[in-house]
């Protein structure tokens, strides 16, 4: 089987302005991939290039093997969803959910049997006579899935579909999201910002940076094996505590030159180690404290500047020989500002980027 | 009548049958005033009644002035009325040179309008290489100065007799709260009135000197200074006559309120409607009484070229018509204007049409300024003029100096 | 009472007479008088005989209402031969406004929606024209309109004033619509594309029924701007479709003898009725329309 | 790269003119009308501002005579001065009046639709209708003087269309009645948009009423500010109606403008030459002003 969507050597330009350059991505048949990325980044612009809403400047696209470069939006065989939700408000919600296939002229038994059936998965049936102004947030959002759906296509385009809804009905929708993936085993292509979102739908996540894709992997690939120190930064929460300093890549020590030095044995380095400047990244939930601090390869102790109570655990602001560090304790265990408290981590779990580069050693 | 059917007949190109088709004909002219609009309806009644055709009346409110440029921008627009009032003069030229006006020469040659017209520059003013394009209809002469018995009885003193005994006469009329002289605040008006003391103060000679030669240094000399100043006199009898329309002023009167008037003989027309009697309720006194001369513009008719053989049936029969007797005398009696034929009898002619007639018989006539200069003269003349009658602080010098410089441009 | 001043408790007193509300008040009726003074004249003038107007002043009531200057200004002042007042260009007004309307708020609507959402090369630069073009003056464009007109056939008909009034309505009716449109979300033309809807389908389906107060103000504006046109009405048509500004204007012109103020005031007041009653009519919607479309840059 | 693309299966070539070709079709009005009136026009008429032209046109040049006589034409001089004085005062207080109604009308008011409609309604008028009416009740005989000095001041004068010095003033009054209306409902449209929590902000802060609106909600209004002065800038350059109506241009010339020295030109004096020179200058005169705005304009959009 064919990937569902290949993207060769995209270009996308305004002008003067270079927004996407030599993109290749493929997408396999039934996959969930997530574009992910800061606001500019081009996540957008490559997903609406995918949609045909924006003409490409050079490069192919191919959907379910038809080459759809040049192709109407609406001849793609694509769903999409939008943020705003793009309900038409003059019509009703089964005007917005029947105007795609009514353009298309599908039969009208076909019509209302496809209406039933997204209003059933979606369960929108009571909502199918009102207009879009009578509905909530996330009724919208439903409907306008709703639309995606009835066109009956391989591939659903979400564009930042959550971003407008209160936090506790995105998680909601992010929940139903992934249950349809599951019931329609459609190809899935999700624009988000929101990591959380991204972690938790994606088969694979693609990060992307000023029109760049810079890591395209599963997400546990991402969060743990970060390519770059962009992507490390950008990914988790809380997130990593960067440390500038010196590797020994024969003694395989770190120094931050400034009273701070351990062993990073255990390390998997990508190549050969090296020596040299480098940042080290560590996660903040990688840090361990207290007794279960005895058992870390690498031990220190950390001066408590700020906590951030959240209830299930505790974010410790703390400074280790005057570096900045980042960590989190359980929530049961009493810290209190001035405190000096034992942590240690493992350094395998740690993160290495070259200084100048900032690839992963 | 007879004679048109059988030239139209006879020129072959309308067949009797379409010649009997009758056509409704625009006619597009600028006369809404109560004199104006009476005569007028004598020319639609005649041609409606006279003929099978019907006369449809296309009158644009507001003076030449607002009128003129509609009725040129329909017919360099293509879309020509039948026919249309102009000015005797230049204001049609070069829609005649354009070629866009229908050639009158064979109806007029076979009606002999050389023979009947009178006096023969107004035909003249018609004709363009020796054909002619337009149908005279009246004569209007600009140098009158009408005066309203009823104010000067009102200050207890007797109506002038001529511009002297008028200057005279005006601060007894203004402390009994009469205005001296009434005028209309429209730019044509101040320079025809003007214009009128121009030839009554600055002698004949000197008039054609500036009007025919377009000589500026007589312009600026001091025939033209004498003008100047009594004009800066008669500014001052004017300054609290606040009205626009010359009718208006007219009518101030009319009413007794202003004592005198310089305006042309349409004036009558006014008297006329309102009742009044020539010589009993008002008087006039041509070349401001003093040079007893009168110009002789006036209103001429065009047709401009249609290409339908039905319509142009129809503008000849009209042509025909509006210089026929009893056009004339009907028309001119109404409008008090004199008629363009030297061979009719006005025997209902008022006092003031009378003397009108006396003069023109004695041949003491000049052309009118229409004639002499161009619309783009006239105009800058206007600007000039209607400054310098509103401005108290326009001195007579300032004028003439300015006066000057426009007449050296003149064309 | 005074317990009330001296601890503030509940309800803060409200007192309709504090010096900021008769401030407020006073500037709004001081202004209202300047605003409805002309009306009020106009009014109580064409109720007024001429009698009654030459001894009285502008401002007292009548003393005696007549409505013969209104009949007279309908059916019976004269320009030139022709005695029937307005109401022979009421009819031609009617005629000439509403395919004026249609056809300006037609085009001024499809320009305005092409600029906003279909952007091409050059798009901008035309739209930059016609913008200066609202800053023209039209006596600039008088002539050649007069030479395009014949050109194409239409000098004098009524068509021809049609398409003038569309013309001339164009920089700001596609500057309203286009700012309108603009503000629209984007992803709604995103999404109606995917569903397979094209440039006419948008337009007609998703983009006009979403519109209604942008096309009450250009209307609104429009049917203004059409009804109260005397120079064009003029230049491009014949007398038979002059419109109603024509004959006011006539009829104010055309003095016969006296100037009747009070047929002129009755013919001012019929002729402006019209739009008068549009605005006071939908005055709310044109409010709404502006803060939706204008407002935008 | 591009030139030796593959042929793709199933896809259309795109063709630059036909992309879209349903909106370039129903761009054609906006093309034709923009070349064909407004640029081909305007060309038109410079052209001929170097010719002879008399009553109709003709292509016999005569290079800058028309200019020459028109800067030395007091009338033309007198226009333009006119204009600057009353376009400055009438933009200057139309915005000011414009916004100061807006501002009364945005307090909470009760009895808001009606003040509305009254400070509207004027703008449903035409300036002919306009102009009448104002020069009637203007009208020394009958009008404002003639009451007011019959309530006993014999010495009140005011007469402004019959006082040379004064006649821009009754234009004035006219022409703000007339057109203030509009920009109030502008104003009000963009006060209405400026978010309450500013007011809140405001008044938590202690700052007087008169102040936020000058130091605050003003500069958040800068697009409502631009689409009232390009309407209101659009109608003085064309001011021609409400003169003629209203005063004809006199007394003498002291209320001539412009586009009715041009319209007078053109038409009654028959010197289409002279009159399409002065349009011409006009032309230049709001290009003037509006090049730099727009160069502005542009290049904030840039950045």
């Amino acid at each position: 089987m064919t990937n569902s969507i290949e993207i060769k050597d995209l270009k996308l330009s305004f002008g003067a302005v270079t927004v996407l350059e030599d993109l290749n991505l493929e997408v396999g048949q039934g996959e969930f991939l997530v574009l992910l990325g800061s606001s500019g980044c081009g996540k957008s612009t490559l997903l609406n290039c995918i949609a045909g809403l924006l003409d490409v400047t050079d490069g192919e696209i191919h959907i379910q093997g038809q080459n759809v470069t040049w192709e109407e939006p609406s001849r793609r065989g694509i769903g999409m969803v939008f943020q705003s939700y793009a309900l038409y408000p003059q019509m009703t919600v089964e005007g917005n959910l029947t105007f795609g296939l009514k353009n298309a002229r599908v039969p009208k038994d076909e019509i209302a049997k496809r209406i039933a059936r997204a209003a059933e998965v979606l369960q929108i049936e009571p909502l199918l006579k009102r207009k879009p102004g009578a509905l909530s947030g996330g009724q919208r959002q439903r409907v306008a899935i709703g639309r995606a759906l009835v066109r009956d296509v391989d591939v659903f385009l979400f564009d930042e579909p959550l971003s407008n809804l209160d936090a506790k009905l995105r998680a909601d929708l992010r929940v139903e999201i992934k249950r349809l993936h599951q019931t329609l085993k459609n190809t899935m292509i999700y624009v988000t910002h929101d990591q959380v979102e991204a972690m938790t739908l994606a088969d694979r996540i693609a990060i992307m940076r000023g029109g760049q894709i810079m890591q395209l992997a599963h997400p546990s690939e991402i969060y743990n094996r970060p390519v770059n120190k962009y992507v490390a930064g950008f990914i988790g929460s809380p997130a990593m505590n960067f440390m500038e300093g010196q590797l020994d890549g024969g003694a395989q020590r770190f120094d931050t030159g400034r009273g701070l030095e351990f062993s990073v044995q255990g390390y998997e380095f990508v190549g050969p180690p090296t020596t040299g400047p480098v940042w080290l990244g560590l996660r903040p939930e990688h840090v361990q404290s207290g007794k279960w601090a005895e058992d870390q390869p690498v031990q220190m102790e950390a001066l408590v500047d700020m906590v951030e109570p959240m209830g299930s655990d505790t974010q410790v602001w703390a400074k280790v020989n005057g570096q900045e560090l980042r960590f989190r304790m359980d929530g049961q265990e009493a810290v209190d500002i001035g405190d000096r408290i034992p942590i240690g981590f493992d350094p395998a779990r740690l993160s290495l980027f070259d200084k100048s580069t900032e690839n992963r050693l | 009548m007879k004679k048109t059917i059988a030239l139209l007949a006879s020129t072959s190109l309308i067949s009797v049958g379409t010649a009997a088709m009758a056509a409704d004909l625009e006619v597009t002219h600028w006369w809404t005033s109560g004199g104006e609009a009476a005569a007028v309806s004598e020319f639609a009644r005649m041609f409606n009644e006279n003929t099978e055709h019907t006369w449809v009346d296309g009158a644009i409110a507001g003076g030449g002035g607002t009128a003129r440029p509609i009725m040129v921008g329909r017919i360099t627009g293509g879309d020509p009325m039948g026919a249309t009032q102009f000015n005797h003069g230049r204001q049609a030229e070069e829609l005649v040179e354009a070629g866009l006006m229908l050639d009158l020469t064979e109806l007029a040659e076979a009606e002999g309008w050389s023979d009947f017209v009178n006096p023969s520059s107004l035909l003249d003013s018609c004709t363009l290489d020796g054909r002619i394009y337009c149908v005279p209809i009246n004569i209007h002469s600009w140098q009158w100065l009408w005066l309203s018995h009823k104010a000067y009885e009102d200050a207890g003193i007797p109506v002038p007799t001529n511009w002297d005994e008028f200057v005279a006469a005006a601060p007894a009329l203004e402390e009994a709260g009469k205005i001296p002289l009434a005028m209309g605040q429209q730019p044509w008006q101040s320079n025809g009135a003007f214009n009128v003391m121009a030839i009554a103060l600055a002698g004949t000679d000197a008039w054609k000197a500036v009007h025919l030669d377009h000589d500026a240094e007589v312009a600026a000399g001091p025939d033209y200074a004498r003008v100047f100043e009594a004009a800066a006199q008669a500014r001052a009898f004017s300054a609290r006559s606040n009205v626009q329309d010359w009718n208006q002023a007219t009518n101030m009167l009319i009413s007794g309120q202003a004592g005198g008037q310089i305006m042309g003989d349409w004036a009558q027309g006014e008297f006329q409607v309102a009742g009044q009697v020539a010589g009993e309720d008002y008087s006039c006194l041509p070349g401001l009484g003093v040079n007893e001369i009168i110009s002789t513009g006036g209103d001429a008719f065009y047709f401009p070229k249609v290409n339908n053989p039905e319509i142009e049936a129809a503008q000849l029969e009209l042509a025909s018509l509006m210089i026929s007797k009893e056009a004339q005398v009907a028309f001119n009696l109404k409008k008090g204007s004199l008629p363009v034929r030297g061979d009719i009898d006005l025997t209902a002619a008022n006092d003031c049409m009378a003397k009108g007639l006396e003069i023109l018989a004695t041949g003491a006539i000049l052309p009118d300024t229409n004639q002499t200069f161009s619309p783009d003269t006239q105009g800058q003349l206007e600007d000039l003029m209607v400054e310098f009658w509103n401005d108290p602080s326009y001195s007579a010098e300032d004028a003439q100096r300015q006066y000057a410089d426009i007449i050296s441009r003149a064309d | 009472m005074t317990a009330a001043v001296t601890t503030p408790r509940g309800a803060r007193p409200k007192n309709p007479f504090a010096p900021r509300n008769i401030m407020l008040y006073g500037a709004l009726i001081i202004f209202s008088i300047y605003y409805l003074l002309p009306l009020y004249v106009m009014l109580v003038t064409s109720l007024k005989d001429m009698a009654e107007i030459r001894v009285g002043n502008i401002f007292s009531p009548p003393v005696e209402i007549t409505f013969q200057p209104w009949v007279k200004a309908w059916s019976e002042a004269c320009t030139g031969i022709n005695c029937d007042g307005l109401s022979r260009g009421f009819g031609n007004s009617v005629r000439i406004l509403i395919p004026s309307l249609i056809l300006s708020v037609s085009v001024a609507a499809l320009t305005g929606y092409v600029l906003a959402c279909w952007r091409f090369r050059g798009s901008e630069v035309f739209f930059g024209i016609l913008l200066l073009g609202a800053f023209i003056p039209y006596q600039v464009l008088l002539y050649p309109l007069v030479i395009i007109l014949r050109e194409m056939g239409l000098f004098g008909s009524l068509w021809g004033l049609v398409l003038v009034h569309t013309v001339f309505a164009m920089p700001i009716n596609v500057l309203l619509f286009r700012n309108y449109f603009v503000a629209l979300p984007e992803e709604l033309f995103k999404a109606a594309r995917v569903d397979g809807a094209g440039f006419w389908g948008i337009f007609f389906r998703i983009v006009i029924p979403m519109s209604l107060p942008i096309f009450v103000v250009s209307g609104i504006i429009q049917v203004t701007g059409i009804w109260n046109d005397f120079l064009f009405g003029v230049v491009y048509t014949r007398p038979e479709n002059y419109p109603m500004t024509v004959q006011l204007n006539n009829i104010v012109n055309s003095v016969q003898g006296v100037k009747e103020y009070n047929v002129n005031m009755a013919a001012t007041m019929l002729t402006g009725l019209v739009p008068l009653a549009v605005y006071f009519f939908s005055g709310r919607l044109f409010v709404r329309g502006i803060a939706a479309g204008a407002v935008k840059g | 790269m591009s030139s030796a693309r593959r042929v793709r299966d199933g896809a259309r070539p795109p063709i630059r003119l036909l992309r879209n070709l349903s909106s370039k079709i129903a761009a054609i009005p906006m093309v034709l009308v923009g070349l064909g009136v407004f640029v081909g026009g305007t060309l038109w008429t410079v052209l001929h501002s170097f010719t002879d032209s008399r009553l109709l046109p003709r292509l016999n040049w005569v290079g800058l005579d028309q200019y020459e006589r028109l800067w030395s034409t007091r009338r033309w001089l007198v226009s333009i001065e006119n204009l600057a004085v009353y376009g400055i005062v009438s933009l200057v207080l139309t915005m000011c009046l414009g916004f100061f109604l807006a501002a009364l009308l945005d307090r909470k008011i009760r009895y808001e639709d009606t003040f509305r409609t009254i400070f509207l309604y004027p703008f449903a008028l035409s300036f002919i209708v306009t102009g009448l009416v104002w020069q009637w009740i203007l009208n020394p005989e009958f009008g404002i003087q003639a009451i007011i000095r019959g309530l006993g001041f014999q010495n009140f004068n005011f007469d402004p269309l019959y006082n040379p010095d004064l006649v821009i003033i009754g234009l004035l009054i006219a022409g703000l009645w007339q057109g203030t209306g509009l920009i109030m409902v502008i104003m009000l449209a963009g006060l209405r948009g400026i978010d309450e929590d500013i007011w809140k902000a405001t008044r938590v802060d202690g700052i007087p009423i008169w102040k936020t609106y000058i130091i605050v909600i003003i500069p958040m209004m800068k697009p409502v500010f631009v689409t009232a002065l390009v309407l209101v800038t659009s109608g003085i350059v064309k001011l021609y109606d409400l003169v003629v109506a209203m005063t004809a241009g006199g007394p003498g010339i002291a209320s001539e403008v412009p586009a009715k020295y041009v319209y007078d030109t053109l038409f009654t004096r028959q010197n289409l030459g002279q009159g399409f020179a002065a349009s011409t200058m006009m032309l230049v005169t709001v290009a003037i002003i509006l090049i730099p705005w727009a160069y502005m304009q542009f290049r904030e959009k840039r950045q």
